[in-house]
């Protein structure tokens, strides 16, 4: 079968629930943030087949994916800097601990 | 005469209670505030009259209206008929009596008056708006002051009974708010919600069969329409006694207003295939609030039980749909509003004496409080509907009203509600027998005080109004008659 | 035609009295209340008495007829074109021959009551209530409207009620008045649907028009009237019917009498005035004003009428003939007259020679309210003296009360019906009445006259005779019969209580307003006297001294006696129905049904939303994971939802 | 099959196997190694579409940036030796149904849906192009998104500065 | 040039704020409370600036447009950024990292503007994520408080969650269409399944930043957990801002596919009520307990929205601003009193009347604007957004809609009864008058009260839609 748009698409897909998988069900906080960067490359990739399969006119959605990297950049940085100073208050990074705010 | 200055009065006057330095200021700004409104309302009914007689025969009269939010054609819009003009006249009796027997109310009194005037205020703009917005509006301002006044200066379980009066109101409101939407959006392409303007409008049958219940049931909740009257109760026992005063005389008027002015007036075939449900409920209502009454120990509860069974005959006579009844249902929203803020003025008389409103507990207090012992008589009477008071002519208005609907479900209906007469007479004798007749139980009573000034100026105010209505009726009917007139023709047609 | 102002005086000088007394009788006049009221209710009678003259002698008569004039007549409450109430004057023979009795007595009680009452406290208060139930009455009596004599009506039931509860500090006093509203109450009920039925086929809710317009044979409203039917009687029926029974409540007829006798809870002067010669009458007043729709239009409802007066009559001797409360008695005596008067209405027929029961009855009305408000006034000087109400506390006060004591043997004679007092001659018109219509009634009559008789002089004997005074009872009674204010009234009625019986009614009354010639029948008095003679004889053999003979009878008829005693359990049956059934079973349910599911319903509305919103928290747990969950849930959802749906 | 087709499976195969297993494995430094690798193959997937700019940037910014960052920040929060904290069955089983019910809606979403693509003349996403329309401000120009990203960064970097690097004082008071 | 100076006037004055405090954390630094004071003067400065010359305009090949309306929206925002930088002064003057946080409240500012004014989903995405990030930043600046950062790292982890599902759509977006600009968007929309699924990834992005229900679970946490000063700008500001490009985005790019939305509104807008009310009413956090009641306004916004025409965005606009003085109010008396007697708790507040009468009222004007009963504006906003509903037909929704302020009075009652009625032996001490969180506070309540009265503001709104 030559790879093609519905191939890719298949692959992100994929990624984006296995990235969704790892949101839900990891408890280290470090963990759950390398799950976002999978769902993020998810959509990227995405982006890039879309652009070369069916709009190479534009570049619109490599822009996107430049950008979504940057995005994703800053926010792994703010994440991990709420995370290191949510280790220094709690001594724990587990994300089941963090729950001192509910109902 | 410019109607604004009913409204203005009383805004300025809760202003000004506001910025008064001490309780004393606030007491005499609130009375001098009321006694001018009550002057305004003699002079609306002088100039109506007057117009009257000079011919004109305008369904309002002193119309005024101004674009408010022309985006959506909300206009302030007011304007009188004799209907209105003989609620603004009721209204303005119980607020300078709810003034006067607040005198002694010595725990944030300025708030108190400020919330006093503030719900007066909302009271007169129900009654003024030709706009269904400004209603709406006007009927709400009046639903947060009647919370406070229970939460704070009330007795008993007043929060519950301030959370459940106000959730119920609410809710009343809610439902009006949509049929007063459905109105909005049936009523053509212009899209107004000018009471004169839908008047003249023919709204699908459709459409009022879905908004007539919602419009009736919203207003129904304030004018304690079965089943939905489990607030009055719990909200006039809880209530300070100008608080119970306003409830009972001011308030549950608004809702009858409503269910007479709006569902029954701008939905006039709905209203006319409503009816025998209306008359089914209100039967109920009347009977069984009557029998209600008649197991009751506490002062108010039976004052706010009998009130489920007077509001009732207001709803009858709507339902019936006669000129005589609606008429008749006008008188007695006039009459039970004076008569039950005189009874609550003299209960709190009694209570702030007593300390009890149990009326197993009392007994004789004609030997010590001969002036307020008499008020007590004469509100009962009015209650009993003796001639002579207004609650007989408003009830025989209504009877021979309802008479003139032939059918043995309305027949029944009306001999029903000739029943509660009995009933009443049974309940209001049984209190006034156990409270100001018999001997005195209690030696400490010997020492208890007749009325302060005060209180004797509140209640001759209000049984003078009373008397007014009872022994000459023919002003109020001319009053009134012509205003259900024009409601008739539109169901009629 | 009379001058409106002054018979419109007639009823308002009796209400000047009552807003002067009640408004400033405490304060300013004190104990000069009794004679402002007493000289305002002298102009007042002077006054109807002068309108009586004109009437009767002068404007009333046209071509031998008597005329209904109304000389005045205001819209009070128009309801439509035709309905309205009016505030107006009927002067009609009825009419003023009530204002004659009612000024008259009121008058008389004024007077007695200026020495009877001296002292109360609430002196002022007492004579401002006499007064409104004096404008009451005139009022009622002169209403030319149905709706207007309703209203008058209710005044009376009201100020009955402050009068029998002036003493508001008994307890009994203040059961009994309640007792005489409710019931009265009740009855005016039915009243109140009869006018809504009647004016609603009539379209009036005038007199004269409504009676014209069901008494016309043929007229649409009378075909309506007859034709339209509930429960398979007919409308007029209904109508007459429920109007009857407002008049029955106040008439005290049997099942509605209940109130009476403990009525006589209120001062012995008010008994006189309202429970004696006037308010009570106000039943038969009321038949007799609309006596043309009940002859024609609705005989059933007539012969309801005289069935229930002769029941009550004779109920009510048969009770009178047992209890020991000499106002009760009186009470008892008074309910069997009225039944009188009501048969007699009830045995009438319109017009001519048949209208005689009318005649009768109002005739009748007239020397009861004579002679009975003399025996009450008496009996107020007798309690006057002995301080209480017991036949057992009196006996041989013929000494000490001599005035007292010849008017009430006069009066005695009269009720029993001996020639040639007045109860004589309206009961022998009353009896041949009957005779000449129905003769059940007619022996029920007899019989109730001799028990009349026995009773009255039970009474009387109890009273004046029996034994000697024992003065250790009330050691303080050394008023005497207490003066003139005392004597006057009773003696002045005395000599009523014989000449009325003289005046030639037919003349003036009649059902068709025309003149009936009532002539003498000697033949026909024979048995009824005779019998009366026999009751009267009983009594003295057995009470006029001291014996033990009244207490064999009575035990020897005990059923009958303790029965009788008990006035029939009328009372524990009534008491039954509104304590059980009423309060027990109606009044408690709808309460709790009020406060448990009505109101249970609302606080279970709120509760449930606490209960759930208590049992969601569960959703916001805290964990930043499950809002992950919930989020991607939410967005497929919904996708899906409008997806697929 | 040609070799770019066997070329593309294979990424594709490798990238959703270190993907998942980054999400799966029980050792934190694995999971950041899988993670880098899963990251690296969608780079050579980018490769294989001839998106050499957006590849470079894949490596550049992911794996010389963030998953340093992360193992950054694994060195600064791990007590290491320890496996991650086990997750509760039921939550782990409702989270796989979750996304596997999204995935076939997607899936099945995306299949049905019949993609028509342009028929102009395709853009070559050389370095000079992105640049000059990076910078641009007219037609397809990305002037402001590229300067809405920068004072993105630049917020995101005070952010961090403040988060990250307590003052002395506060650091003794909050520990570390 | 010049045009592009009036048009980015707004954006242009935030980002020289922004660069302005930067220079002066990077130098000598300054003592809060001056620092406070010029930060409140460009504020201010900066909300005059947004009545100056505001036109229609498009920038950046249609990637940036502002109209009256957009420029009548960023005023309110500055306006409610300027009253927050006001109420809770106290707090402010104790952070030590003043300039910090305004740089991002700032950025975050900016961000909204550029979202509101943003002409692609491309400067759509990237602005959401300006206005999200730094206030993910902003939320544990509590730095020693253990809620705040746990607030922040909840914050961050969902937005992070729902950017990638929204660009997970937006992908689907652009795959189906080919365009990401919204102005070219209409004409390639047709309504197809892919369309709508990608759509729905759109909308919850949305449902997350308006927290509403089911994706409305960080707001209470974050509400809680954040410095009140924050929580304000996150209820009242960032709400706002979302509010605004919602329904443009709806009625605009999106319009073809409004059956679709429309059932998701009407869907969301039920369980966001019913939800948030019933959660408000167990509330015992005062921030929390606002959380919850700001989540059922959303739904009284989302209500508004289905009427899909001009007064519907009218009355959204003019609902947001009537929320922005009641809301900033309450919070603002709920900073005053956090602040000055550390206590949150409604419990807490039981006999605030007897010490502090001025608080009490201000936050009961707030509470019964919020409950919308008149005369305050609540009333106008939400009767204005159930009429626009309305229009719509739906009845039934609107009868849920209204029987759910039922329950949200009940829940206000509850806070007034507190401060009015209950009986404390220890209330809050008196707390002494700030004068400038008064003059904020009064400026709320002449907002509260008058917004409503005057019409020509909803007309002025009106003309602009």
């Amino acid at each position: 079968m030559q790879p093609g748009l519905n191939q890719i698409l298949f692959i992100s897909t994929a990624l984006f629930f296995i990235g969704v998988y790892g949101f839900f069900t990891r408890r280290n906080l470090v963990t759950i943030l390398m799950s976002v960067e999978l769902v993020l490359n998810s959509v990227n990739l995405n982006f890039i087949a879309f652009n070369k399969y069916l709009w190479p006119n534009r570049l619109d959605g490599v822009f996107f994916t430049v950008f979504i990297i940057a995005i994703a950049a800053a926010e792994a940085a703010v994440a991990i800097a709420i995370i290191i100073n949510l280790y220094r208050n709690h001594q724990s990074i587990d994300v089941e601990k963090a729950e001192e705010m509910k109902y | 005469m410019n109607l604004s200055v009913l409204l203005l009065v009383p805004t300025l006057t809760a202003i000004a209670i506001l910025l008064a330095r001490n309780a004393n200021q606030s007491r005499w700004i609130a009375f001098a505030g009321s006694a001018i409104q009550f002057g305004l309302a003699f002079a609306l009914l002088y100039a109506f009259s007057h117009e009257r007689t000079n011919g004109n025969y305008e369904q309002m009269l002193f119309v005024q209206q101004y674009n408010w939010f022309p985006a959506w054609n909300i206009s302030y819009h007011i304007g009188v008929d004799g209907i209105a003009v003989a609620m603004i006249l009721l209204t303005a009796f119980i607020v300078i009596a709810g003034v006067l027997v607040s005198w002694n109310v010595i725990y944030r009194t300025k708030e108190f008056y400020f919330l006093l005037i503030l719900l007066s205020a909302g009271a007169y703009g129900f009654f003024l708006s030709l706009d269904l917005f400004i209603l709406f509006f006007f009927l709400e301002v009046a639903v947060i002051p009647k919370y406070l006044l229970i939460g704070i200066w009330g007795s008993g379980k007043k929060e519950y009974s301030a959370n459940k009066l106000a959730l119920m109101l609410m809710g009343g409101s809610a439902l009006v708010l949509v049929g007063l939407l459905g109105m909005y959006f049936s009523s053509g392409h212009e899209k107004t919600f000018d009471v004169l303007r839908l008047a003249q409008l023919h709204i699908p049958i459709d459409v009022q069969r879905i908004f007539f219940p919602l419009l009736f049931i919203g207003f129904g909740v304030f004018t304690a329409l079965f089943p939905f009257h489990t607030w009055v109760p719990d909200g006039h026992s809880s209530a300070p006694t100008a608080g119970s005063m306003f409830l009972a005389g001011i308030s549950m008027k608004l809702g009858s207003y409503g269910c007479l002015r709006v569902a029954t007036w701008l939905m006039p075939d709905a209203a006319k295939e409503y009816a025998p449900i209306v008359i089914l409920l209100s039967a109920i209502a009347i009977l069984y609030g009557a029998f209600a009454t008649m197991m009751q120990k506490d002062l108010k509860y039976i004052n706010a039980y009998s009130s489920v069974s007077h509001c009732g005959f207001i709803l009858l006579g709507i339902g019936m749909l006669t000129k005589t009844a609606i008429t008749g249902a006008v008188m007695q929203m006039v009459s039970h509003g004076l008569m039950t803020a005189l009874f609550f003025a003299v209960i709190g008389m009694i209570y702030e004496r007593t300390h009890t409103r149990n009326v197993s507990e009392m007994g004789g207090l004609m030997k010590v409080m001969p002036f307020i012992s008499t008020i007590f008589f004469i509100a009962g009477f009015c209650s009993l509907g003796l001639p002579g008071f207004s609650g007989f002519v408003a009830e025989m208005t209504i009877f021979m009203g309802s008479w003139q609907n032939t059918g043995l479900f309305y027949r029944v209906a009306t001999v029903a509600a000739c029943m509660s007469i009995v009933v009443t007479a049974v309940y209001i004798l049984r209190a006034i027998g156990q409270t100001v007749m018999g001997p005195i139980k209690n030696q400490d009573y010997l020492q208890l005080k007749d009325a302060k000034w005060n209180e004797k100026l509140a209640a001759i105010i209000l049984i003078l109004g009373i008397i007014a209505i009872g022994v000459a009726p023919f002003w109020l009917n001319d009053l009134v008659r012509p205003g259900a007139e024009i409601i008739m023709q539109r169901i009629v047609k | 035609m009379p001058n409106a102002i002054y018979i419109a005086l007639i009823p308002l000088l009796p209400l000047a009295g009552f807003l002067l007394l009640g408004l400033f009788g405490r304060r300013i006049f004190k104990n000069n209340s009794g004679v402002i009221g007493t000289l305002l209710m002298m102009c007042a009678t002077i006054i109807s008495l002068y309108v009586a003259y004109g009437y009767f002698f002068e404007y009333g008569k046209v071509n031998g007829v008597y005329q209904k004039l109304i000389p005045f007549k205001y819209a009070w409450l128009v309801f439509s074109k035709d309905l309205s109430i009016d505030m107006g004057i009927t002067l009609d023979p009825i009419s003023v021959m009530m204002l004659v009795v009612v000024t008259f007595i009121s008058l008389m009680v004024h007077v007695f009551s200026l020495a009877y009452m001296k002292g109360e406290e609430r002196f002022s208060t007492f004579y401002a209530f006499l007064s409104l139930f004096t404008f009451s009455m005139l009022g009622l009596v002169i209403s030319s409207n149905i709706f207007q004599i309703y209203i008058f009506w209710e005044l009376v039931g009201v100020s009955s009620f402050l009068l029998i509860g002036y003493y508001y500090d008994r307890p009994s006093a203040v059961a009994a008045s309640k007792k005489a509203f409710i019931v009265t109450r009740f009855a005016d009920l039915g009243f109140l649907i009869g006018i809504l039925v009647l004016s609603f086929y009539s379209g009036t809710l005038d007199f004269n028009e409504l009676i014209s317009r069901l008494t016309a044979p043929g007229s649409d409203q009378l075909k309506a009237a007859v034709t339209s039917s509930f429960m398979g009687i007919s409308a007029i029926t209904w109508g007459t019917f429920l109007i009857f029974i407002g008049g029955a409540g106040k008439s005290a007829m049997f099942p509605l009498h209940v109130w009476l006798p403990d009525a006589m809870e209120g001062p012995t002067p008010v008994s006189a005035l309202i429970h004696a010669a006037t308010m009570v009458v106000a039943g038969v007043y009321l038949v007799a004003r609309l006596f043309p729709v009940f002859a024609m239009a609705a005989p059933d409802s007539l012969q309801i009428v005289a069935y229930v007066g002769a029941v009550s009559a004779l109920l009510a001797a048969v009770i009178a003939c047992t209890q020991t409360d000499i106002k009760r008695v009186l009470a008892y005596s008074t309910m069997s007259q009225i039944g009188y008067m009501m048969f007699a209405l009830g045995v009438a027929k319109y017009g001519g020679e048949n209208g005689l029961g009318y005649t009768a009855s109002m005739f009748h009305l007239f020397t009861h309210a004579m002679f009975k408000a003399l025996l009450f006034l008496c009996a107020g000087a007798v309690i006057h003296f002995v301080h209480s109400n017991e036949m057992a506390d009196m006996g041989g006060l013929r000494k000490k009360l001599p005035v007292t004591h010849i008017a009430f043997l006069i009066a005695c004679l009269s009720i029993a019906g001996i020639p040639p007092f007045s109860g004589f001659f309206s009961k022998e018109e009353i009896l041949l009445a009957a005779w000449q219509q129905n003769r059940t009634i007619y022996w029920i009559g007899l019989i109730t006259s001799g028990m009349t008789a026995f009773y009255m002089f039970r009474l009387y004997f109890s009273i004046f005779w029996n034994r000697d005074f024992n003065d250790h009872h009330s050691a303080h009674n050394h008023h005497g019969e207490g003066g003139g204010l005392i004597t006057i009234p009773l003696i002045i009625l005395a000599i009523g209580s014989i000449v009325s019986g003289f005046i030639p009614f037919g003349n003036f009354v009649s059902s068709d307003g025309s003149r009936l010639a009532t002539g003498f029948h000697a033949s026909f008095s024979i048995m009824p006297v005779s019998i009366g003679v026999i009751g009267i004889l009983i009594a003295g053999w057995l009470y006029k001294k001291q014996s033990d003979k009244p207490d064999k009878i009575s035990s020897s008829l005990n059923g009958l006696y303790k029965t009788a005693y008990h006035k029939f359990y009328i009372d524990e049956i009534y008491l039954f129905i509104t304590k059980k059934i009423l309060f027990n079973l109606v009044g408690r349910p709808a309460a709790w049904f009020d406060r448990n599911v009505v109101d249970g319903l609302v606080n279970f509305t709120g509760n449930t939303t606490q209960v759930i919103s208590e049992k969601i928290k569960g959703i916001q747990s805290g964990k930043v994971q499950q809002y992950a969950i919930y989020f991607l849930i939410g967005a497929i959802g919904l996708a899906a939802l409008i997806i697929y749906w | 099959m040609s070799l770019s087709t066997i070329i593309f499976y294979l990424l594709a195969t490798l990238t959703l196997v270190s993907g998942f297993l980054a999400v799966t494995t029980k050792h934190i430094f694995r999971a950041a190694i899988y993670l880098l690798f899963s990251l690296l193959f969608i780079a050579g997937i980018y490769f294989w579409m001839h998106y050499e700019f957006i590849a470079a940037v894949q490596i550049v910014v992911y794996v010389g940036g963030i998953v340093v960052l992360i193992i950054f920040s694994i060195f600064l929060t791990h007590q290491s030796g320890q496996n991650l904290p086990k997750q509760k069955l039921g939550r782990t089983i409702f989270s796989a149904l979750a996304a596997l019910c999204g995935f076939i809606l997607i899936l099945v979403q995306v299949y049905q849906h019949q993609f028509v693509g342009t028929i102009e003349r395709s853009v070559e996403a050389s370095i000079s192009n992105i640049g000059s329309q990076m910078l641009g401000v007219s037609d397809n120009g990305y002037a402001l998104p590229f300067e809405v990203v920068s004072m993105l960064l630049l917020a995101a970097m005070v952010g961090c500065i403040v988060i990250a690097l307590r003052t002395p004082k506060e650091i003794k008071e909050g520990g570390l | 040039m010049s045009e592009f100076f009036i048009l980015m006037k707004s954006e242009l004055v935030i980002t020289f704020i922004i660069f302005l405090l930067l220079f002066i954390k990077i130098g000598k630094g300054m003592k809060n409370e001056l620092l406070l004071q010029w930060i409140q003067i460009l504020l201010l400065a900066n909300c005059f600036v947004g009545f100056i010359d505001n036109r229609d305009g498009v920038l950046f090949d249609g990637m940036f447009h502002t109209s009256g309306l957009i420029a009548f929206e960023k005023n309110i925002l500055s306006l409610g950024t300027y009253l927050i930088s006001l109420l809770c002064v106290d707090w402010l003057k104790k952070t030590p990292h003043l300039p910090e946080f305004f740089i991002l409240m700032l950025s975050a500012l900016l961000g909204m503007f550029l979202m509101i004014s943003s002409g692609s989903l491309l400067i759509f995405f990237l602005s959401l994520e300006l206005s999200t990030i730094p206030v993910a930043a902003l939320a544990n600046f509590d730095l020693d408080k253990k809620i705040s950062s746990e607030a922040a790292m909840k914050m961050i982890l969902s937005s992070a969650f729902s950017s990638g599902v929204l660009l997970f759509g937006i992908s689907l977006v652009y795959g189906a269409t080919g365009t990401i600009g919204f102005a070219s968007l209409p004409s390639h929309l047709d309504g197809g399944t892919l369309q709508i699924l990608a759509f729905t990834f759109l909308f919850t992005a949305f449902a997350f930043k308006l927290s509403v229900v089911p994706f409305h679970l960080w707001t209470a946490d974050v509400y809680e957990g954040a410095p009140i000063a924050v929580t304000s700008f996150l209820s009242v500001i960032s709400k706002g801002s979302i509010a605004f490009i919602f329904i443009s985005t709806l009625y605009k790019p999106f319009q073809a596919l409004h059956p679709a939305w429309n059932n998701m509104l009407v869907i969301v807008a039920i369980c966001t009520m019913i939800i948030g009310n019933l959660f408000a009413i167990r509330q015992q956090n005062i921030k929390r307990f606002l959380a919850f009641s700001s989540i059922a306004q959303v739904g009284f916004i989302l209500v508004g929205m289905t009427a899909n025409n001009i007064s519907g965005n009218s009355s959204v606009v003019y609902f947001v601003l009537v929320y922005t003085f009641s809301n900033l109010a309450a919070f603002g008396v709920a900073a005053v009193i956090s602040e000055n007697a550390g206590k949150e708790n409604i419990d807490d507040y039981k006999g605030l009347y007897q010490t502090n009468p001025f608080l009490s009222w201000i936050m009961a004007i707030a509470l019964f604007s919020l409950a919308g009963i008149p005369p305050t504006a609540g009333f106008f906003g939400k009767l204005f957004l159930l009429t626009a509903g309305a229009s719509a037909g739906n009845y039934w929704f609107i009868i849920i809609a209204a029987l759910n302020m039922i329950i949200s009075l009940y829940y206000y009652l509850r806070v007034i009864r507190a401060m009015f009625m209950d009986k404390n032996d220890e209330p809050i001490v008196r707390v002494k008058n700030n004068p400038m969180v008064s003059f904020a506070l009064i400026i709320c309540a002449v907002g509260i009260l008058l917004v409503g009265l005057l019409s020509w503001i909803y007309e002025y709104i009106q003309s602009l839609a």
